[in-house]
């Protein structure tokens, strides 16, 4: 059910994900087979911790997205922290209102099928997002213009400052294929292709490399093996006895990967957090008040949840953006430090000294049970009654969404491009927004990170984070860190994942 | 002659097997039994007697034929008026072991019936019933497996009394049994009749033993009486009758040869018969 | 005979029936849900409602299930409402891996509960009292229990299996081999426990019978008694005992393949139950009942061979 | 009544045992009382967690976690969450056993009414249970539990009851079992005559029987109630606010590289307490189902006796037996032991000779002894009986020192006819293939020389078509044909003597008198001598040349048929002749 949560979320998009797999103890059903492959430049073998949710390019996450990198190739590819380079679009330009991306193709390039990437693909493939489901919503109401055979033209119904993370998250497959509606295996021009005769379906993948893809000297593997590992221990077993060079682990398992000698690469990528979304108070009265979201605040100890509960594996978080983001607040100190007794007479002042019950939904496989206990404790102290409600089956992420809790608890991702967290977390829209209430002042600021100058959007943005701060909107605790284990000889170079959940195939070096 | 008590007419009974393939057990079997008369039947085995006991009792389905007991038919009636006629036919099993509930202390066993009937009696019918039984008076606080077969069996004699029936079908009362015991056991039954005035339905493989207790006999021979009368052990006038009376060896060694050379005769005489037919 | 298979057959497929559709109506969840659950959280509402309809999730439940079950007919079981891969061919490489945990683990059961049964009942003594300590510390510990105690001992402190994964025999045999050996103690123990104390009762039962004796008295061998007469006699109990733990242990190689990290059916039933792949979720269900199904079959079958009074009934 | 002898079979029917006596022997049982010592233990564990467990269930110190055990405050430790493990497991106890209660209810309440009702009343009722027992079997439990979990959530009561549901079955097929055996037992056919309701009938006769088998049952059912609860929740079907075993190891083992011995103490409380039902049902079995006290003699105070015996036989200078005698026993005595130290003599130095083509009687009531000299002579005496002393001579040898010479007597040299014809034969074998194989054991011919000797010695032991029989199973042929097919196994091997015992018991008159004849001519052709064990003197009479009577372990009399039958001397054997003649038919 672990998968379900995260390939659920994963399919989000980037955002929360590296959560929602890191944390995940132990769920299994993997092939650690024999690395029967050579030395080790000849074959990359990495772990996924989730299977490959089959090659629709409509509803594909970029978590652990290899296997679609492999295959297809993005019209940009983003860096760390979301600014775009060229890929498949050699030229781009993105128009002044935020509206439009104008994309060149470059020439000459071939799906593996031999049919040619031109605009018309191009325009296929945008289309389809906009219906397919999977980040439908952030594709609605695009319209897409082909002036020529290179040339693609693509428009938003509204500004969208995030065009550039949209570029990066397509996967351009053939017009066919797409026209066909069925994905049994995918055709794109990606820098590898999926090897069908040595791929089981839930347990391994093989790739091998396309020598025709136009920045093949990036990707030096002349073949890449993809593993489903779903428990995090056959992962690390796998890594010890080189069965995979490389997999995304916790700190469960973070001194064994160590004492074995695995090259370790820190990932921190999200915030513990509780989002605090009924700032109107609708559901439960309390929450309108500013005093007792502040007195939430107050009653975590986050140096002692950095240094206890994460084993000294995260560092105490006071906002929820990520660290040298344009909206992170560098000289912020800890607004609400930790004071139950503070926290308590903001509570009587509030007229809440008597507490209210709050609902908190939990998953298996989120690390609750590592958060729970000790939240529950700590809201108790302000009267504050925590009921812990397990969510299950399929229909979990759709109740977890629906508003129904207006605190979730969960480790949601800080983004490279924090404009990605403002809109996730903050917009009336926002999908963890889940009370989905609109805020003036929010609104304000979005509109000048809309149609404001470059400073005036990192301006906006920074207030953003101030203005939500003050408003105690979220209860931040701790910048959790992850980490990317590989084995001898396997380097990544960088991790250049904008939202930081992991390398990407080009890091492999 | 007064009444027969107990009265089967034309008495058929059929298995239904598994596969719905049916075996008649008992074949057109008639006779009756009167107050205080013992009529015993005598076959071997297969050859449906303890069926015929089991019918009486209701504990075997009749198929077609009547069963009157007092003048009233008995045949394929309900549960609840059979219970009312318990009161009138008993039975007394073969095997003393499995007859009674090892679980339950004689005297529960006893006080059984008449709670069953809703008489009363306790303690001290339960003491009366075990003395006629010839059964020390404090064994009520015992379980059967502290007695011998004997004994056991003569518990479940006196839990066939208990009631005061009429008629106590005794299906191989004594087979079980040790020669000397077995000659006991006999000798109680028949001295609870003459106290008592109960009828035997008297069943039993044992020709000698039959001789020995009943007023009639009959003989079974594949589900039908073939033979029915008083001196049925004695002047066998059937010839499967005939051959069963041969076949028990006597326990004299003269005149077992005698009457071993007699049944060779019999059987090569027979077979000739069959030959010439 | 012709009669008593057809009986069965229909009587297998009453039970078929009835499983499919109790499995198939509890995991029927809303349409909406799992819909979503396949898009994410991004897909507008509209192309939730079209993903419902797309699937047939917005049909009632009878329909449905007769739809899948007219399919199932056919050899197909549909495809994945997630990955879009075909539940025939998740089987194909899931099946294996169950199978070879039960089947391997029934082979050595039958050997060694065979073996220890009969020299318990035989020998008696110390032989007999180790095997009931065994059989009782067997039959207490769950397979996980021992299954991770494995994993401790013989995984991480001492490095000679590995702990987790499985190696498909024709990629490396002696790699499968190893890959299996843990799983299949883990299950063996359990099993080897029940069936061989169960054994030992059905071989003490026959060496009580009277043609025991009488073989005896006639001058035959012991080990010929037992091998050859006790044996073939103990053998129709022995079957139902072994037939149920082989049932008994489809069940339980759900908990083995979850820490071993082994990709078979128990684990793909575990997680695409949860996430609401119904087709995917039914296969190891079908898999399962054909399972139940043939053993109780073969035990039936060899009952058969075994027992004359069976056969000609 | 002194006179009726306790028939020994009264000692093996099951023991009775009033609800106050299990309890004691449950307890001063050590198994036993161990293991209810630490059920106890474990059910204060969670009865007591509100008031002894050191932290609420939940309670996190953040100064705690992963704490090894034995740490202050932390005796097993505390988990990644900073939860005391001792309290954890305190706490999950009583969900623990709640959920195990709940599978026992619910099967019992299911399985045992069905069970009960199927038994006692057969018919259509039985058929459907039958077969809902049959599809609930092929249900595969575990899917559908997992299925459950998707549609109620984390509710590991409701997955406890559905449990229950599914382990039902057993219940079912164990009570309809008893009751299908009860059934049909003399007590309740008598309950019926007697006109007692089926009501009273199944509440006083049969859930007596159904009782102990039941209690036993619920101990495993509880064990394997614990065993899959914490499996569910191992593999995260659980409550995660709710405090529970499985749910505790669950965590630990997903943290097992940061906190090793958190995994221990789970599986160790959930190990030991399915053992510790296991255990209780086992001795439970014990003291409820014992065959009466099973009386097992000490293994060195047996080895002693065999010693003792062995060096009696090589003091002995007995006389050795005449040229003609086939088989001589002298001062054979027999015992079987109870307690583990003392012996019961039930065979006292008894001597015997039989000679040449002699049919030998051996007479007497049940427990008399003589079937245990039978079987002393053939060496198939039961395990548990000890040979106290004596010896048996055969062809010059003491069969009873030397095994060897037993082995080389048995089937060479000694045949043996049982009393049950049926139950004698090797069900899973032809007639044929029991034969042929039984007489190449002993004999060294090919198949077909043995195949054809037997047939024709078939066809001599008044077999009309021995090809034919030889093909057909046991169950196939009647008791008096199974009873020739015997006595033809019995001197295939050509052996001096054959022993008999009880040979037409089983069998009806008119063919007792048959198979009488059938031995009287085997014996005249072959010289055959013969042990005759009988309890009936009608069969004496016709086929013995020399009697023995015996009566409590002791031969009182012997002599030559006729003169025996003639002038009995004991008073024993006048009353048994006296009790035969009584109910015999002389006519002729």
């Amino acid at each position: 059910m672990r998968r379900t949560r995260r390939r659920a979320l994963v399919a989000l998009a980037a955002p929360l994900a590296l959560s929602l797999a890191a944390l995940t103890g132990c769920t299994s059903g993997g092939q650690a087979g024999g690395n029967t492959g050579g030395n080790a430049k000849d074959t990359l073998t990495l772990g996924l911790t989730a299977d490959i949710q089959g090659w629709d390019p409509g509803v594909q996450p970029t978590y652990q997205g290899w296997g679609a990198d492999a295959v297809w190739d993005s019209l940009l590819r983003c860096g760390p922290t979301g600014e775009p380079s060229a890929s498949l679009a050699d030229k781009w330009e993105f128009s002044q209102d935020q509206r439009t991306a104008t994309l060149h193709i470059r020439e000459g390039v071939k799906f593996s099928d031999g049919t040619p990437v031109d605009s018309a693909a191009v325009k296929a493939n945008a289309e389809y997002y906009a219906t397919a489901g999977g980040a439908s919503s952030r594709w609605a109401g695009i319209t897409v213009e082909t002036p020529d055979a290179q040339t693609v033209k693509i428009s938003w119904p509204a500004a969208n400052p995030l065009l550039a993370l949209r570029m990066c998250e397509s996967k351009i497959a053939t017009p066919a294929s797409i026209a066909e509606g069925k994905f049994e295996a995918p055709i794109g021009s990606g820098p590898y292709t999926l090897d069908t005769s040595a791929t089981t379906g839930g347990s391994v993948y093989t790739f091998v490399k396309n020598d025709s893809f136009w920045d093949s000297a990036s990707f030096p593997y002349k073949k890449v093996v993809l593993k489903v590992l779903e428990s995090e221990t056959a992962s690390i077993n796998a890594l010890k006895t080189q069965q995979i060079n490389g997999s995304l682990i916790t700190t469960a398992t973070y001194e064994e990967a160590k004492a074995s000698g695995l090259a370790l690469e820190t990932l921190k990528a999200n915030t513990t957090r509780l989002l605090i979304t009924d700032h109107l108070g609708e559901k439960i009265p309390a929450l309108g008040s500013v005093d007792v979201r502040r007195a939430m605040n107050m009653v975590f100890d986050k140096d002692a949840i950095a240094e206890k509960l994460y084993l000294g594996r995260a560092t105490p978080a006071y906002q929820i953006f990520r660290e040298g983001s344009n909206a992170y607040i560098a000289d912020m100190k800890d607004p609400y430090p930790f004071n139950v007794d503070e926290a308590k007479s903001l509570m009587a002042k509030a007229g809440f000294s008597d507490g209210f019950t709050l609902q908190i939904p939990t998953m298996q496989g989120q690390g609750h049970e590592k958060l729970m206990p000790y939240i529950s404790q700590q809201l108790a102290l302000i009267n504050i009654k925590v009921e812990e409600v397990p969510l299950s089956g399929p229909n979990a992420i759709s109740e977890l969404l629906s508003g129904k809790f207006p605190v979730p608890l969960w480790q949601l991702g800080n983004y490279g491009e924090s404009l990605q967290d403002i809109s996730d977390y903050t917009l009336k829209d926002g999908i963890w927004n889940v009370s989905h209430q609109a805020d003036a002042k929010i609104d304000e600021l979005w509109n000048t990170i809309l149609t404001g100058t470059e400073a005036e959007r990192k301006q906006a943005q920074q207030d953003v984070n101030r203005y939500i701060t003050d408003q105690a909107w979220f209860v931040p605790m701790a910048y959790p860190e992850h980490f990317y284990a590989t084995t001898a000889g396997v380097e990544v170079s960088q991790v250049s994942d904008f939202s930081g959940l992991h390398p990407l195939l080009r890091d492999f070096k | 002659m007064p009444s027969p008590i107990l009265e089967v007419k034309n008495l058929d009974v059929t298995y239904t097997g598994r596969h719905g393939l049916s075996k008649k057990v008992i074949n057109d079997v008639s006779f009756d039994l009167h107050p205080g008369e013992t009529v015993s039947l005598v076959g071997e085995s297969g050859s449906g007697k303890t069926t015929i006991g089991r019918a009486i009792l209701g504990l075997a389905p009749v198929t077609s034929g009547s069963i009157t007991f007092c003048g009233e038919t008995i045949s394929n009636i309900s549960r609840s008026e059979r219970r009312r006629i318990a009161r009138g036919i008993q039975v007394v099993f073969q095997d003393p072991y499995s007859s009674l509930n090892p679980s339950m202390t004689v005297e529960d066993i006893l006080v059984e019936p008449m709670q069953a009937a809703g008489a009363s009696g306790g303690r001290d019918r339960v003491r009366e019933l075990l003395d006629s039984v010839g059964l020390p008076s404090d064994s009520g606080s015992r379980y059967p497996k502290e007695f011998s077969g004997g004994q056991r069996q003569r518990i479940a004699i006196a839990r066939a009394l208990a009631l005061d029936p009429a008629v106590i079908i005794c299906d191989e009362p004594t087979s079980a049994l040790d020669v000397t015991t077995q000659a006991r056991v006999l000798a109680l039954l028949k001295d609870l009749q003459q106290q008592t005035g109960v009828a035997y339905l008297f069943i039993s493989h044992d020709l000698g033993v039959v001789n020995l207790i009943s007023d009639r006999i009959g003989v079974l021979y594949q589900g039908s009486i073939v033979e029915l009368g008083e001196h049925v052990a004695t002047k066998p006038q059937h010839e499967y009758t005939k051959r069963l009376q041969m076949a028990a060896p006597v326990a004299d060694p003269k005149k077992q040869r005698e009457r071993r050379a007699a049944r060779l005769k019999l059987l090569a005489d027979e077979k000739v018969g069959a030959g010439r037919l | 005979m012709m009669l008593s298979v057809l009986k069965r057959l229909l009587r297998s497929a009453v039970i078929v029936l009835i499983v499919t559709f109790a499995t198939f109506s509890l995991m029927f969840g809303n349409g909406p849900g799992i819909a979503r659950a396949i898009l994410g959280y991004q897909a507008t509402e509209g192309d939730v409602q079209r993903k419902v309809v797309q699937l047939g999730l917005d049909r009632p439940l009878l329909v449905q299930y007769g739809d899948w079950l007219g399919n199932a007919v056919t050899g197909n079981l549909g495809e994945s409402f997630f990955t879009g891969q075909t539940v025939t061919s998740a089987l194909a490489t899931r099946v294996p891996v169950t199978l070879t945990l039960v089947v391997l683990t029934m082979i050595l059961t039958i050997i060694i509960s065979v073996l220890l049964g009969v020299a318990a009942a035989v020998y008696g003594g110390w032989l007999d009292r180790a095997l009931q300590f065994v059989a009782v510390l067997g039959a207490a510990a769950p397979s996980f229990i021992i299954a991770i105690g494995l994993v401790f001992a013989f995984a991480i402190a001492v490095r000679i299996f590995p702990a987790t994964g499985y190696v498909s025999p024709d990629i490396s045999l002696g790699g499968w081999l190893l890959s299996v050996t843990l799983p299949v103690i883990s299950l063996l123990v359990g099993s080897v426990a029940n069936a061989a104390s169960q054994f030992r009762g059905a071989v003490l039962d026959v060496l009580s019978r009277d043609f025991v004796r009488t073989l005896r008295a006639r001058g035959i061998p012991g080990s010929h008694i037992i091998f050859r007469h006790v044996l073939r006699n103990a053998g129709g109990p022995g079957l139902t005992v072994l037939s149920l733990q082989t049932l008994g242990l489809v069940g339980g190689a759900i908990f083995v393949e979850l820490v071993f990290a082994l990709p078979g059916i128990g684990q793909l039933a575990n997680l695409s139950t949860q996430n609401g792949d119904v087709p995917m979720a039914m296969g190891p269900v079908v898999v399962t009942i054909i399972i139940v199904l043939v053993v109780n079959f073969i035990g039936d079958f060899a009952n058969t061979m075994l027992n004359p009074k069976a056969r000609t009934r | 009544m002194s006179a009726e002898t306790p028939n020994p079979a009264a000692t093996e029917a099951p023991v009775p045992v009033a609800g106050r006596s299990v309890m004691k022997r449950l307890v001063t049982n050590p198994m036993g009382a161990i293991c209810l010592a630490y059920l106890l233990f474990v059910i204060f564990l969670g009865l007591s967690s509100p008031f002894l467990a050191p932290f609420q269930p939940n309670q996190a110190d953040l100064n705690a976690v992963n704490a090894g055990p034995f740490e202050p405050g932390h005796l097993l430790g505390a988990d990644s969450a900073g939860r005391d493990i001792l309290s954890q497991l305190m706490w999950g106890t009583s969900q623990t056993l709640l959920g195990s209660v709940l599978v026992l209810t619910i099967s019992v309440a299911a399985g045992v009414t069905g069970g009960l009702l199927a038994g006692f009343y057969r018919g259509k009722f039985e058929t459907a249970a039958d077969w809902v027992n049959d599809v609930i079997m092929s249900l595969p439990s575990i899917v559908l539990l997992i299925a459950l979990y998707a549609l109620t959530g984390p509710n590991v009561m409701v997955a406890m009851a559905v449990f229950g549901l599914l382990v039902a079955p057993t219940y079912y097929r164990l009570v309809r079992a008893v009751v299908v055996g009860v059934r049909t037992e003399l007590y309740v056919d008598a309950a019926k005559v007697v006109g007692l309701s089926d009501q009273r009938i199944i509440g006083r006769h049969v859930l007596w029987a159904v009782r102990a088998p039941v209690v036993i049952q619920s101990s495993f059912i509880l064990a394997a109630g614990i065993g899959i609860q914490a499996g569910v929740e191992f593999l995260g079907l659980g409550d995660p606010k709710q405090a529970s075993w499985g749910g505790t190891l669950q965590n630990a083992n997903n943290n097992i590289y940061n906190n090793r011995f958190g995994v221990l103490w789970p599986a160790l409380l959930v190990t030991l307490t399915i053992l510790a039902l296991v255990l209780l049902g086992n001795v439970l079995r014990d003291v409820l189902q014992s065959s009466a006290r099973n009386k097992t003699l000490r293994k060195d105070r047996r080895r002693e006796l065999a010693r003792k015996a062995q060096q009696e036989r090589t003091a002995a200078t007995s006389d050795l037996p005449a040229q003609d005698v086939v088989l001589s026993i002298r001062g054979l005595r027999v015992g079987y032991p109870d307690g583990p130290d003392s012996v019961r003599e039930v065979v006292h130095g008894v001597d015997l000779d039989v000679r040449r083509g002699e049919i030998h009687g051996l007479v007497g009531e049940s427990g008399s002894g003589k079937s245990q000299m039978a079987f002393s002579t053939l060496g198939i005496l039961p395990k548990e009986a000890v040979i106290l002393g004596g010896s048996i001579y055969q062809g010059g040898e003491d069969i009873l020192a030397d095994d060897k010479s037993m082995k080389k007597a048995r089937g060479h040299r000694i045949g043996y006819i049982p009393q049950e014809p049926m139950s004698n034969l090797d069900p899973s074998f032809t007639i044929g293939a029991q034969l042929v194989y039984g007489l190449r054991a002993v004999k060294t011919i090919s198949a077909k020389e043995a195949k054809k000797q037997l047939t024709t010695l078939l066809a001599k032991v008044g077999i009309r078509d021995p090809e034919g029989i030889m093909r057909l199973y046991p169950h196939e042929i009647s008791g008096g044909m199974a009873q020739r097919v015997l006595i033809c196994g019995a001197v295939a091997a050509d052996p001096d003597l054959i022993v008999a015992d009880e040979p037409t018991t089983a069998l009806d008159v008119t063919v007792q008198a048959e198979v009488l004849e059938l031995l009287r001519q085997l014996s005249k052709e072959r010289g055959l001598a013969m042990i005759l064990v009988t309890h009936n003197l009608g069969v004496v009479a016709d086929l013995c040349d020399t009697v023995s009577v015996m009566k409590s372990g002791r031969i009182v009399e012997h002599n030559d048929v006729e003169s025996l039958f003639e002038d009995p001397q004991q008073d024993y054997t006048k009353e048994l002749l006296e009790s035969t003649r009584r109910v015999e038919l002389l006519e002729v």
